[in-house]
């Protein structure tokens, strides 16, 4: 056997250069860390993705957060109730391009290399998830913006992870289920995605209709990947159902709202839970004429809630957050906006700078806090429990459509068209 | 019944298109032996280029089928010169093939991402329904379709009616005895190459028809779906990824209309892929076994 | 086959009715053979006459479309290549196949000894071929007629008690087919039986005891070379006509 | 005579492994000669050299008198040097299409002459046009190979055993069909093999042993002297020269 | 037509006198007596025990140097699957696109263990391991297959085995794997180091020994290998199940760091990816090639990721398209390279064997 123990001595010296790499990178991010971590401030570090596919909805929930650490900075910053003062607020944000192997990275690297007072979790259940393990596991209190996961809340008690907007999807679709019942639909057919977020509504939906004993005639989950409803509505369509649920994410809703309009098929009713957040997305992709009638979730800026106790009201939001341009705002905008308000209210509250001294100043505005979002409130595991999610459906108005909320009947405090359905749907 | 023959029907014109989709990247292989990995990022990139035309120059996005043809020829011309001479010299040049297309897939992929941002982005529907069979269908769909048949037929034009294309095909059959026959191997690759591209490049606008939409990550599963379809037809044999395409597209189409089977939809040409490389390795219409 | 030297000789080998068909093309057709220990029998015929393929069907590269091949009396029809080197039976190729990247030594040392029997012919293979200053040397950096005598040793160092030699010859020079035949002599008088493609007559002639003359996939001469050389129908298939 | 192709000290070889050493050859235009030689004696690698599949080491390859080792093969083809392969055809593509193949960078008139010519000359070819290569017999495949390295009417074809692999009475049907073309097509002709039979078509002869050359003169002093003979059967020694020597310039 | 008389010319191309990508593949001979001060015996003990005991070592300490774990304990997850690739496609020659499937049935075979059975970590651990070997063990008829073929039909097992982890209830396909706290960050990271020290034990184990000549021998030449006595499908098979275990076990680690996950993220195909592109930009069939390869360009991975993201697919890829064409034998080719180049001058192996002269001993 040959011997070549040069291999070796190059391979370690190699490798040491290596880590000597490593230190360097990590000088340069401890500069960056100091350079953020002055005395005075408060640091909230968030990811966000600028790339790949949660990008769309995670760039608008991190110009919401920007938008109000802007709005408390011009204010000469937030009142911070252990220090008693006010501290300027540093966002520290980092790149995860939608990779949550990169995301759980980033979360370590705002703990552990820039020391951030508070973390703010990027969009939706996936990428959320790694921050859900690291905010247990090293005491570090996460501000969950959307990431409503059902595994998230379920482990006991966990006082490190607080949920600010959207109820988790199981309690969700509860008005969905009681408006069909109340528009006495029999034949339901709901067509799912097969992911966390829509598997859990459309089992929840399922459970509250078989409790007022429909039984769904179709119930089918597609991967969430799927992208031709050719087929799916034809077989949908032989079923003859009064109403179709389509739960997907945005580019599922999209696809399968499409396929109605090129193919000219009519359904009585049609939900898609995605037009109700992103409703100009809707009508570039799919157009206002093919999304009349369609039911969706009614989330600000189309639900609006101007009686607030912090913060600003929908209407002064819309108008600040986008001066001449309130129709670019969307509701994920508000979701990041929403979060900075969680944030903001804790250290309002807050018994110390602890992460446990923060999380108690949640409890302290438990129930009370009125955001622009609704009731702010949260059971012992983090979940959301006290935001409005009322349907609506798209009428048409002008050129394009207006969200009218069809059930329940609108709240006192929120300022708001309420409608009848208009079921079944007129043809188009 | 009817629901099965919609299923067939939307089966054969998806097809038509996994064949369009798959049959540069054949040509690809099949002449060079090189695995293209940013297969799917080029379709995307027509798809970019057919939404630039509808939206910014708003004309029909379907232009962007030939004026995409020039740029992807140019294209094909440098990424050939700047990579396939050394790639051919390589020890093993399917392996160092591979990873030189995953990182120039990277680069399209940021690219695309700098220019057209990350968001999805749909095409205007080329019009209402078109009626098929007495059913209806989405007019994208069958558009997408129809224009693959003859890109199709263009391609065979080329392989079986011109003298390069002659040439192209002794290429893949034997380059020893091709070069031995004074075939200039290295025109046939450059155009092999160029046409491989502008193939992926014309078939984008009708990806984002296809699929609804198309995002700057689109393009990774869509390389996954055309080499799954050219290996069921067999690498190397054009005429193959046709026969895959249709497979593919029907047997997806069919397992949407089976209550039971509408979750394991995407699963569907994988285990396809499995079946026909490991009951006959050569793909259906290979015709050297390629077993280690 | 021709009957063997010595009366109550070991046999090693019989092959019997062998034939191998590709697609429609008839390779080997129903050949027969034995092969005796301490001795050597040539297999001669023109290209494409289908020696190799016999040799690839008796070793295991190929499986028979019919007929049977014994080793030492058991049945080995079929048997994989890695299991008929350790029952005592290898072979050399007549395009070298060494392994390229592992060092002359290692080309030794990966070959799995035979366990039980006693080889017949346990020297140094290296050694023996004279490659032992090579060792060191990766395997491709040999010339041709180096790799052949590799290829040799690496059969060796199983311990075999059966040979085939494929083409040992082509390509080298007279003195370097002296110094194969020498080996191949030495072998057969250490026992071992060889079976020995060749088209070089003379440097057949230092080794075989008898030929099998084939053509076309079948046999059409046994018996000894001086024999084959004078058979006109040898002389018609092989020679073509002779000059 | 001119002098249509000249090799000079030709060293070559396959990646480390020297093959030929020091090759000399001349061919004169219209003088067939035949390249002799056993298994692995480097016949094939000195026609590889000749028709610039491989490299030379070291050496030249005139032709005309113009030295071409920087040509690639397909200009050497297309410059009226053919070659006919041991394999000869491509077994996927049909007859027709071979001998278009064999055609190409013609012009498509004179293909299609050519195509019209060779069905005249081998009319097996004509009846079996449309089939794939891969289905036709021994002898007919290398009928297709000859035809096709005869499409473009070459001044020299370069033949690698022609004979092999066919019976006895093909080999003199492939002997006569080579005297015909050579007669017929104006063409060199310079081919390597193993089959003595073959030497019938030849004038001149040049014996290859281990990579060198042995004999090399007239037909007619190759079958006087039977130490050639004997050289080519291998039934002696050839010359000999030590051959452990490396490449010179590895 | 069978292999009859086939003149050299047709063997299989072997590289031109002066490829350069070929030249890492010839002059391997061994410099004798002593080396750097170490004499052969010292050596060889040296070049089996210091990568597998100094590399862990060595990277124990990283945290007091960038005190990122997760970025450290993923890092290690990469090195443990690039010597995996390094067994399998170094070693034996095949490219296993879908690698990525070993990874994801490691992680969910643990992760289930730790939920329904309620084992704990080590246990765990080992039954990840043993999951992704039962899969290997399934798909094992893949390895009939070869080149491109192989990359992909391992790439659409895997794409299978996802699929049935993302439909089925069982394995929390849709709602998620949600793991309770196994081990504490730290203790994580020692025992994805202790993963990776056996990942690199064994690269050596198998380099060095029979196992592993057997191995080379069959990359070389299958045919010869099989005459040599060696069993070829056990061989491939064996090596299949290693590296299908260490994916395993990487896997598992890698769960039970991430504690909370969806089917998408342990079956992404970008790790196989990565884990291909590490180990060939280190270098394959050395020890410390995939190591360093994953070191230097998943930290680069993190760092342009940090502070250039806009960049970073568009600088990754163009630094991968330039490594495969310009190094192709990996950074390790660097010093192997030059090496054998070294040697090359110095080396001229003539044995004299075929001059007849000395025809070397034993008598028979």
């Amino acid at each position: 056997m040959a011997h070549r123990p040069y291999r070796i001595t190059t391979g370690l010296a190699a490798l040491v250069l290596a880590l000597g790499g490593l230190a360097t990178l990590s000088a340069g991010s401890a500069d960056a860390a100091s350079a953020h971590a002055k005395a005075g401030t408060i640091t909230v570090g968030t990811l966000y993705a600028s790339t790949g596919a949660y990008a769309t909805s995670s760039m608008p929930e991190y110009a919401g957060l920007q938008f109000w650490a802007k709005q408390v900075d011009s204010h000469g910053g937030m009142y911070v109730a252990p220090l008693r003062r006010k501290e300027k607020v540093k966002i520290v944000a980092y790149n995860d391009q939608s990779d949550p192997a990169t995301a759980t990275s980033l979360y370590d690297q705002l703990i552990s290399q820039n020391h951030v007072n508070v973390l703010v979790a990027d969009f939706g259940s996936v990428l959320t998830a790694p921050a859900i393990t690291i905010a247990k596991d090293q005491k570090q209190l996460l501000f969950d913006v959307t990431g409503s996961g059902t595994s998230f809340f379920t482990s006991g008690s966990n006082p490190y992870v607080v949920l600010t907007s959207l109820p988790v999807s199981a309690v969700w679709p509860k008005p969905v289920a009681k408006l069909l019942i109340q528009l006495k639909t029999k034949r339901v057919a709901i067509l799912y995605c097969q992911n966390d977020f829509d598997q859990a509504q459309a089992t929840a939906i399922q459970g509250f209709l078989k409790a007022a004993g429909i039984t769904p005639v179709y119930f089918q989950g597609v991967p969430t990947t799927q992208s031709d409803y050719s087929t799916l509505v034809q077989s949908i369509k032989a079923t003859n159902p009064d109403a179709v649920l389509e739960l997907g994410y945005p580019n599922n809703d999209i696809a399968f709202l499409n396929e109605l309009k090129a193919t000219g098929t009519h359904f009585k009713f049609v939900l898609t839970p995605f037009l109700g957040q992103l409703p100009s997305l809707f009508t570039q992709d799919v157009g206002a004429p093919a999304v009349n009638y369609t039911y969706t979730y009614a989330v600000p800026p189309t639900l609006v809630i101007n009686h607030v106790n912090i913060g600003l009201g929908l209407t002064a939001f819309v108008r600040q957050f986008a001066p001449g341009k309130p129709s670019t705002v969307n509701f994920l905008d508000v979701a990041g906006y929403n979060a900075g308000l969680a944030v903001q209210a804790a250290f309002a509250h807050a018994t110390s700078m602890s992460q446990l001294g923060i999380r108690a100043g949640i409890t302290a505005v438990n129930g009370k806090l009125q955001t622009l979002e609704g009731t702010f409130k949260v059971d012992n595991t983090g979940e959301q429990l006290g935001e409005l999610l009322p349907v609506a459906q798209a009428v048409p108005h002008g050129k394009g459509f207006a969200l009218k909320i069809v059930y329940p009947a609108t709240p006192a405090q929120v300022k708001m068209v309420n409608a009848k359905a208009k079921y079944p749907a007129p043809t188009k | 019944m009817q629901l099965f023959e919609y299923a067939i029907v939307n089966g054969v014109l998806f097809g038509l298109f996994y064949g369009f989709i798959g049959i540069g990247l054949n040509l690809l292989f099949g002449v060079m032996r090189l695995v293209n990995l940013a297969h799917g990022d080029l379709v995307v990139f027509g798809g970019y280029l057919g939404y630039s035309l509808a939206v910014d120059a708003h004309i029909n996005s379907l232009w962007a089928i030939p004026l995409s043809i020039p740029a992807a020829l140019v294209f094909g011309f440098l990424v050939y010169h700047a990579t396939v001479p050394r790639l051919r010299r390589a020890v093993d040049t399917e392996t160092a093939s591979l990873i030189v297309f995953f990182g120039i897939s990277q680069v399209l992929e940021a690219l695309m991402t700098m220019i057209y941002g990350a968001n999805q982005v749909t095409l205007p529907s080329p019009g209402g329904p078109v009626s098929l069979f007495g059913q209806d269908y989405p007019a994208s769909v069958v558009i997408s379709a129809a224009l693959s048949v003859p890109a199709l037929a263009l391609l065979y034009l080329y392989l079986y009616r011109t003298r390069i294309g002659l040439a192209t095909r002794a290429v893949m059959a034997d380059e020893d005895e091709a070069v031995a026959s004074g075939v200039r191997v290295r025109r046939v690759a450059v155009w092999a190459f160029m046409i491989g591209v502008a193939f992926a490049t014309t078939a984008g606008t009708l990806t984002a028809f296809m699929l609804g939409g198309i995002n700057p990550t689109t393009g990774s599963g869509l390389t996954i779906t055309a080499f799954t379809v050219i290996i069921i037809g067999s690498l190397g044999n054009p005429l193959g990824t046709v026969v895959g395409g249709l497979l593919v597209g029907l047997a997806s189409s069919l397992s949407l209309t089976q209550a039971y089977a509408t979750e394991w939809t995407a699963v569907v040409p994988y285990v396809l892929l499995l079946v026909v490389v490991l009951v006959r390795p050569s793909g259906l219409f290979g015709a050297t076994v390629r077993r280690a | 086959m021709s009957p063997p030297p010595d009366v109550g000789a070991e046999r090693l080998l019989e092959v019997r009715d062998v034939t191998r068909v590709f697609a429609s093309l008839i390779a080997v057709a129903n050949v027969s053979l034995d092969v005796v220990a301490g001795s050597a029998t040539g297999l001669v015929g023109p290209n494409g006459s289908g020696k190799t393929t016999l040799i690839n069907v008796i070793s295991g590269v190929y499986r028979p479309s019919g007929g049977t091949v014994r080793l030492r009396g058991r049945d080995v029809t079929g048997t994989a290549s890695h299991r008929l080197c350790r029952l005592g039976l290898n072979r050399t190729f007549q395009i070298p196949h060494p392994l390229g990247d592992l060092t002359v030594a290692d080309n030794i040392a990966v070959v799995r000894p035979r366990r039980g029997a006693t080889p017949r012919f346990d020297a140094d293979p290296l050694e023996f071929v004279g490659l032992a200053a090579a060792a060191p040397v990766l395997a491709s950096r040999l010339t041709s007629g180096e790799q052949k005598l590799l290829d040799l040793a690496r059969a060796l160092a199983s311990g075999p008690d059966v040979l085939l030699v494929d083409e040992l010859g082509a390509g080298l020079s007279a003195r370097e087919l002296e110094h194969v035949a020498s080996l191949l002599v030495r072998l057969k008088d250490a026992g071992l039986g060889l079976l020995v493609v060749e088209h070089l007559m003379d440097f057949l002639e230092q080794i075989v005891d008898d030929v099998l003359v084939m053509d076309a996939g079948a046999e059409i001469f046994r018996g000894t070379l001086r024999g084959a050389v004078s058979d006109p129908r040898v002389i018609d298939v092989y020679l073509g006509g002779a000059p | 005579m001119t002098t249509l192709l000249e090799v000079r000290h030709a060293t070559t070889g396959y990646g480390t492994i020297q093959v030929l050493w020091d090759v000399n050859v001349t061919i004169p235009e219209g003088v067939t000669v035949g390249l002799l030689g056993a298994n692995g004696s480097g016949k094939s690698t000195l026609l590889r050299a000749v028709m610039g599949l491989l490299p030379l080491w070291s050496g030249e390859v005139l032709f005309d008198g113009e030295t071409i080792n920087h040509w690639d093969p397909s200009r050497r083809v297309r410059s009226s040097i053919a070659y006919m392969s041991e394999k000869g055809v491509i077994a996927a593509l049909s007859v027709e299409d071979n001998l278009r193949v064999g055609g190409t960078g013609l012009a498509a008139r004179e293909v299609k002459a050519a195509i019209a010519r060779t069905w005249d000359d081998f009319p097996i070819l004509r009846e079996r046009r449309r089939s794939p290569a891969g289905s036709l017999s021994g002898g007919q495949r290398k009928t297709l190979a000859l035809a096709k390295a005869l499409i473009r009417q070459p001044r020299l074809l370069v033949m690698d055993e022609p004979s092999a692999g066919l019976s006895p009475i093909l080999v003199h049907e492939m002997v006569e069909t080579l005297r015909r073309v050579r007669d017929q097509y104006f063409v060199t002709l310079l081919l390597a093999e193993q089959n003595s039979t073959v030497l019938d078509v030849a004038q001149q002869i040049v014996v290859l042993a281990g990579g060198r050359k042995g004999f090399d003169g007239p037909l007619d002093e190759f079958r006087s002297r039977t130490d050639v003979a004997a050289q080519f059967f291998g039934l002696s020694a050839p010359p000999d020269v030590p051959s452990n020597e490396r490449p010179a310039n590895d | 037509m069978p292999e009859d008389d086939a003149t050299p010319a047709d063997a299989p191309p072997p590289p031109t006198p002066h490829d350069a990508a070929g030249a890492d593949r010839t002059g391997r001979a061994a410099p004798s007596g002593r080396i750097w001060g170490l004499r052969a015996r010292e050596g060889r003990w040296v070049r089996r025990v210091v990568p597998v005991v100094a590399t862990p070592v060595l990277l124990f300490f990283a945290p007091h140097v960038y005190n990122n774990l997760a970025f450290l304990t993923t890092m290690v997850v990469y090195v443990v699957l690039a010597e995996g690739v390094n067994l399998l496609y170094g070693f034996t020659g095949y490219l296993p696109f879908g690698y990525v499937g070993f990874f994801g049935a490691g992680a969910y075979g643990a992760s289930l263990a730790v939920v329904d059975w309620h084992v704990t970590g080590l246990v765990a651990l080992v039954i990840g391991g043993l999951t992704a070997a039962i899969i290997g063990l399934v798909v094992s008829p893949l390895l009939r297959l070869s080149g491109a073929y192989f990359a992909l039909a391992t790439l659409a097992a895997s794409q299978v085995l996802y699929y049935v982890v993302a439909n089925e209830p069982w394995t929390y396909g849709e709602s998620g794997m949600s793991l309770p706290e196994v081990f504490g960050a730290t203790e994580t990271y020692v025992i994805a180091l202790v993963i990776m020290a056996l990942a690199l034990a064994v690269t050596v184990a198998v380099r060095d020994s029979r196992f592993g000549l057997s191995l080379r021998a069959i990359r070389s030449d299958p045919v010869s290998a099989a005459m040599a006595g060696i069993d070829v499908v056990r061989a491939r098979t064996a090596a299949w199940f290693i590296s299908a275990a260490l994916a395993g076990l990487a896997g598992a680690i890698w769960a039970i760091m991430t504690a909370a996950f969806y089917a998408e993220n342990p079956f992404d195909l970008t790790i196989s990816v990565y884990a291909i592109v590490f180990a060939l930009f280190g270098g394959v069939r050395t020890v410390l090639g995939p190591v360093i390869g994953t070191v230097v360009l998943y930290s680069l991975y993190q760092y342009i990721g940090i502070s250039n993201p806009q960049y970073f697919e568009l600088v990754y890829g163009l630094l991968i398209v330039g490594l495969a064409l310009f190094l192709p034998g990996g950074l390790g080719s660097l010093v192997t390279g030059s090496a054998a180049r070294w040697r090359r001058r110095r080396t001229r192996p003539v044995t004299g064997a075929l001059d007849g002269a000395a025809p070397g001993g034993g008598t028979p």
